[in-house]
């Protein structure tokens, strides 16, 4: 039979790419990418199952019923349905579905928060902004800013604090976290912790024109020591970041990696707290950090 | 003259004057936020049922089980979007 | 931007499209040489141009369909082949991003849409037993309306420029402070227009299905189709207003500077991805529904069985439509709204998947103990089975909120999404156009041939869209113009490119195949060429104008099946006359008037939209004033046909 | 309340115009989204999308909310009187009531339009804020509805007096009041949930 030749042939394919590549995604490399690969893992597993019954079930019901094996005279019955079997065929979706969304709300409360192990951390806190068509990463302790790269200190909760300048963005580190957006109007938090040293990649993932394709950043990762150092080294040698300086940072285009000391906040700062300009709901303006720990 | 004026319909618009009177009183009257728009709620979908019934005839053709369907349907789905919205703008944030 | 500047054209120098230009300025030359020369106008305008008949307006959606999807597809050609190779420099940022903008645009709306409410119009009268719709003008008005838009959206690519925010189309980046030239003030009218007539086309079907059935046709005794297709009309009916509302507001925001979506004064840039999935997601099941209902047609037609859980089915196509309105929010779990926000869109999108795996396992048990022929709408739909399998399991995964962080705006949310729409919409259409070939043409088309364009179409299918999985997973955002070698997506990429060109194969033979059946395939192929189970295969291919010259009295969903081998009287009673609409211009004047009113508001250029305007409101006077009570087609005139067609039935 | 079906009103009394009722109810459901999209951004923007401009309860106003309310009440029941006339075969009575309907309308639209000066006068325009261009375009929505109904009625009773009554005209005003009637229902949850919401 042509047909199962083909799908079988597929299936082999698309399982020999999983278990043969070193896919970003599923190389994770700090906890909250592990949760996400995991959860992944489980999803894919579940669906080859499913989809490996159904192409089962075809198979052999395409061998067995053909009309090229029937008798000429063989008339099909008419069935209507049957109790037995419709149970069966939405009790188990309903199973598996069941299963999936208690993984998939415990996932996505656990990847909303301060991973686990850190919870008690006090998180390093990096604005990461875009602007057409690049990014710009200020640390507001620390009072330096960077454009393109983002250093962070392996081992430790970093609270990445999200907006954008313009253009909805989508902040995205495939090997220590998922996507989320950064916009104008509100500062989104996403927490990371990159458990080996190493340069990652990240990108903004959300189409935001025409030079969205090189809309990337890199990030490393250093142990705390060497981290701490950079810093120290960024302090004493960058030049000042001016409000025209960085005016002339948001104009389109594309920059290489850039160093300044000081950071945009203090002229420019992040719509959060007092500065959005929505209040997400009235208990805002007190807490300056609304948001989910 | 009489017949040109159906008790069914003067009542009908009668009840709907009232209703707008008690919706009125959540502005004059100082309540909770909760209690206002409870208040609201119910005199207006009360209008809105009254306007279908009363004057719309929703109810009296061959193809009533139709209307009404597709009506609440509507409704239902129309509410579903308001509430889904809210919670994907705002509320989702609040917490 | 100064007036003339708005008309530059096009506002992108490349050569390529000023070829393109060229080109389509001479075929349309051609085309109207064409006609003149074989003094075909009066003709086209008596016979299709005015025709209110549902199944010339059917075949004229279709037609429009199928030239969409070659735009469509030539769109899709060129995105794979600037990718095929790391740093191609075939098209540049721009170009691309128009590029796949219209891809997405015209293949939903133009193509996708236009397919299913073709087909719908073609096979829901004659599957109720009813002689047209309920509004047989709005019809053609819906037609032309949609027409228009779809006209209008490809005159972007030559006047002023196509649009390039993507098919979403979000803001703030598809406002005026981002995107200045007039690309999407097309894309808000085009579909603004369109969308008109599609909600026109969801109010006159459901009127039509529930009161114009063929005596004794129960809710319950429906064919399936018919249940998909007045459910998908309902979605219809409650998810457009939705977009209309969305368009109106961006196009405030980009003609008269208000701030909906604006990043200032309090716009919400967000705001627009809700409203624009509030309808987005409903409007997938607008697609895939009437699918369903196509398969399950053929599924049972070449199965030689009746439909497996008939009551299971129309009870999932209920649940899938509620539910498609519960959903939205999974096409944005980043923006921020939270874990619990997420957790309740995560459910309810999953959920879908059970009505889903139930119509699967119906299919499956439908051919379970049939007699199953292979015949090429048959193929189509076999294939479906497990390709839809795994699209549907892909979108599982995709539905899990916390997953999606890592799917989102990636080619593994690129190769689901073709996963669904190809084998489930795409394949759908195909198949029910060769299936309905013999009703609409009289002639059948070449099994052979046709068989060519289907492996070459499922295979190029799988080679093009599976490697996205894994480029996806690989870090690979969708809608990159071009990406460096280092990445390693390249040889993936060449992949798909090939499974690209073979899927363009595969649609070449699939013309080819019109054009050879055409001149080759005998004509005499009698009423029911497939041995199939419904009612429209009970008159004659192709169908007289009045579809059926004795009302069907119906007691089963399979009312022919009975007919022909359980004895059942399909027939009952005398010939009489017939009434039917009368043709009319009126339907592609209003719409040409539309027509004026969507470009001259494009460019504002105001005399112009008050006049086109003040034209649509004298349409709409002329249209209330005019009494038009259709004609009868006489008892003799009937019977004449019928004998002529064979014999009456 | 059921009609006879052997002795059905001249608006039921064909196919056509059985069609054309079901259908417009169709259509109305098609305006229920339609309203609820504009009430969703509403909703959403009167908290979130004020920005510097003003917010709901600086800028509404009572009395003229309540002359419009009053108003388009009475029309919606004046025009199912008319209804009602034309069941009875009262031709005179029924125009009569049409037109009355149509006054009160048209009353109704020169206090919104008294009302959108008001805004455009303390600087609430469209372009104020996003919650101005959500308030104007709803409140504008409903008024484009109503002028809509405006020239849709004086054609019915042009055709009412040129051909009379018949199953066409009838068919014809009866869509009509359901349409007039519906404004109104959008009209009770704009008055409560916005205007009286906003003033709470």
């Amino acid at each position: 039979m042509k047909l199962k030749g083909v799908y079988i042939a597929f299936f082999a394919i698309i399982s020999g790419f999983l278990a043969g590549c070193e896919l970003l995604v599923l190389d994770p490399k700090g906890p909250q990418a592990d949760k996400l690969a995991n959860v992944i893992w489980i999803s894919i597993i579940t669906m080859i199952v499913v989809t490996i019954v159904v192409l089962v079930m075809l198979t052999i019901i395409l061998f067995k019923y053909r009309a090229s094996k029937q008798d000429p005279d063989y008339k099909p019955p008419h069935i209507e349905g049957n109790k037995y079997v419709e149970i069966i065929i939405v009790g188990v979706p309903i199973l598996i579905v069941a299963f999936l969304s208690v993984v998939s709300v415990i996932s996505v409360h656990q990847v909303e928060t301060a991973p686990e192990g850190y919870e008690t951390d006090e998180p390093l806190v990096i604005y990461a902004s875009s602007s057409n068509w690049k990014w710009h990463f200020s640390y507001p302790e620390q009072d330096i800013e960077t454009v393109n790269y983002v250093f962070i200190p392996t081992n430790q909760n970093v609270e990445f604090r999200l907006y954008s300048h313009g253009t909805i963005s989508s902040f995205w580190i495939p090997q220590l976290a998922g996507q989320k957006y950064a916009m104008s109007d509100m500062t989104n938090y996403l927490n990371i912790v990159a458990e080996e040293p190493g340069e990652y990649f990240g990108r903004n993932a959300n189409f935001n024109g025409e030079g969205f394709a090189e809309n990337e950043f890199n990030v490393t990762a250093l142990p705390a020591d060497e981290f701490d150092s950079w810093i120290e080294d960024i302090q004493n040698t960058a030049e000042p970041l001016t409000e025209e300086k960085f005016e002339e940072l948001l104009e389109p285009g594309h920059l290489g990696h850039m160093t300044f000391t000081g950071t945009h906040q203090d002229f420019m700062p992040a719509p959060e707290g007092e500065n959005s300009p929505h209040n997400h709901g009235k208990s805002d303006s007190e807490d300056d950090s609304g948001h989910p720990h | 003259m009489k017949e040109l004026f159906p008790l069914k319909q003067v009542n009908g618009y009668i009840f709907s004057l009232l209703l707008t009177v008690i919706a009125l009183s959540v502005y004059f009257f100082d309540m909770s936020l909760a209690m206002g728009l409870t208040i609201l709620v119910v005199t207006a979908f009360i209008q809105a049922g009254v306007q279908l019934v009363v004057f719309m005839h929703a109810g009296e053709s061959e193809d009533r089980a139709g209307i009404y369907i597709h009506t609440i349907f509507g409704v239902v789905v129309a509410i579903l979007t308001i509430l889904g919205s809210l919670l994907a703008m705002i509320w989702g944030y609040m917490y | 931007m100064d007036f003339s500047d708005r008309f530059s054209i096009p506002p992108h120098d490349d050569p390529m499209l000023y070829a393109s230009i060229v080109a389509i300025v001479l075929t349309s030359i051609a085309i109207v040489v064409g006609v003149t020369y074989f003094k075909k106008w009066g003709y086209l305008w008596n016979n299709w141009l005015t025709t209110v008949d549902h199944k010339r307006i059917g075949i004229m959606y279709i037609i429009s369909a199928l030239l969409m999807l070659f735009r469509g597809g030539a769109d899709a050609v060129m995105m794979r082949l600037q990718t095929a190779v790391p740093d191609n420099t075939f098209l540049d940022a721009q170009h691309y991003n128009e590029v796949f903008t219209t891809h997405g645009v015209v293949m939903i709306f133009f193509m996708a849409m236009a397919f299913i409410i073709g087909m719908m119009n073609f096979v829901v009268p004659l599957q109720i037993g009813a002689r047209d719709v309920a509004f047989p003008r709005l019809n053609a008005l819906s037609f032309w309306l949609y027409f228009t838009g779809a006209m209008l959206l490809n005159l972007s690519f030559v006047v002023g420029g196509s649009p390039d925010a993507g098919w979403t189309n979000y803001y703030p980046m598809a406002g005026p402070e981002f995107s200045q030239h007039v690309g999407v003030n097309y894309y808000n009218w085009a579909l603004q227009i369109s969308g008109i007539g599609t909600l026109m086309t969801g109010i006159n079907f459901i009127a039509t299905i529930i009161k114009m059935r063929a005596p004794g046709m129960k809710l319950m005794k429906m064919p399936i189709f018919i249940w998909a297709a007045l459910i998908t009309n309902l979605m219809i009916v409650l998810a457009f207003p939705v977009l209309t509302i969305a368009l109106l507001m961006g196009t405030l925001d980009r003609q008269f500077l208000t701030n909906f979506f604006t990043t200032s004064d309090g716009g919400m840039d967000m705001m627009w991805a809700n409203l624009f999935w509030v309808w987005g997601h409903p409007e997938v099941y607008i697609l895939i529904i009437p699918a369903f209902g196509i398969y399950s047609t053929i599924i049972a037609a070449f199965s030689e069985r009746n439909l497996y859980g008939y009551t299971s089915m129309v009870a999932s196509i209920l649940a899938i439509s509620a539910l498609s309105f519960l959903v939205w929010v999974h096409h944005f779990f980043t923006m921020g709204q939270g874990a619990l926000t997420n957790s309740i869109f995560s459910i309810t999108t999953m959920l879908i998947a059970v009505p889903t795996g139930i119509k699967i396992f119906n299919w499956l048990l439908t051919m379970w103990k049939g007699k199953i022929r292979f015949a090429t709408p048959m193929l189509y739909s076999i294939a479906f089975i497990p390709l839809f399998t795994i699209g549907g399991s892909t979108g599982v995964m995709l539905g899990m909120a916390s997953a999606d962080y890592q799917y989102h705006n990636t080619l593994f949310l690129v190769a689901h999404f073709h996963n669904v729409i190809i084998p489930g919409v795409v394949f759908a259409m195909i198949a029910g156009l060769i299936f309905y070939w013999p009703k609409m043409f009289g002639f059948m088309l070449n099994e052979r041939i046709g068989k060519w364009a289907f492996w070459n179409i499922t295979i190029g299918f799988c080679l093009a869209f599976f490697p996205m999985y894994f480029t996806g997973l690989n870090g690979q955002a969708r809608r990159m113009y071009t990406y460096s070698e280092a990445t390693g997506f390249s040889t993936l990429s060449m992949i798909s490119f090939i499974g690209t060109l073979l899927l363009a194969v595969g649609f070449v033979f699939l013309v080819y195949n019109i054009f050879y059946s055409y001149r080759h395939a005998p004509r005499n192929i009698g009423g029911d060429p497939w041995n199939a189970r419904t009612l429209e295969w009970a008159t004659h291919s192709p169908v007289p104008e009045y579809n059926f010259a004795i009302s069907p009295t119906v007691h089963s969903e399979e009312a022919f099946w009975d007919y022909k081998e359980n004895d059942y009287e399909l027939f009952k009673g005398k010939v009489e006359d017939i009434h039917m609409p009368n043709n009319s211009g009126w339907s592609i004047i209003f719409a040409g008037f539309f027509f004026a009113f969507g470009f001259f508001f494009i460019f504002h250029v105001w005399v112009g939209v008050i006049i086109a305007f003040l034209g649509i409101i004298g349409c709409l006077i002329y249209r209330s004033f005019e009494k038009d009570d259709g004609h009868h087609i006489h008892k003799e005139e009937i019977e004449a046909t019928e004998k002529e067609l064979g014999g009456a039935k | 309340m059921k009609l006879d079906p052997k002795n059905l009103p001249l608006e039921y009394s064909t196919e056509t115009n059985k069609l054309n009722i079901l259908g417009f109810w169709i259509f109305l459901s098609a305006e229920i989204m339609l309203f609820a999209t504009l009430f969703t951004t509403y909703f959403v923007y009167v908290d979130r999308g004020v920005g510097s401009g003003p917010a709901g309860a600086e800028i509404f106003e009572l009395p003229p909310v309540l002359i419009e309310t009053f108003l388009l009440l009475t029309s919606s029941f004046t025009i199912g009187l008319a209804v009602h006339a034309m069941r009875i075969n009262r031709v005179k009575a029924m125009i009569w009531f049409m037109v009355v309907t149509l006054l009160l309308g048209a009353g109704f639209l020169s206090v919104e339009v008294y009302e959108f000066i008001h805004y455009y006068h303390i600087g609430a325009t469209l372009q104020t804020s996003g919650f101005t261009a959500a308030l104007l375009t709803t409140l504008g929505t409903h008024g484009a509805h109503v002028t809509m109904g405006l020239f849709w009625g004086i054609m019915i009773i042009i055709q009412i007096l040129r051909d009379g009554l018949n199953a066409r005209t009838a068919n014809k005003s009866f869509i009509f009041s359901l349409y007039w009637h519906f404004l109104d229902v959008m009209w009770i949850f704009i008055f409560s949930f916005i205007y009286l919401k906003g003033m709470m």
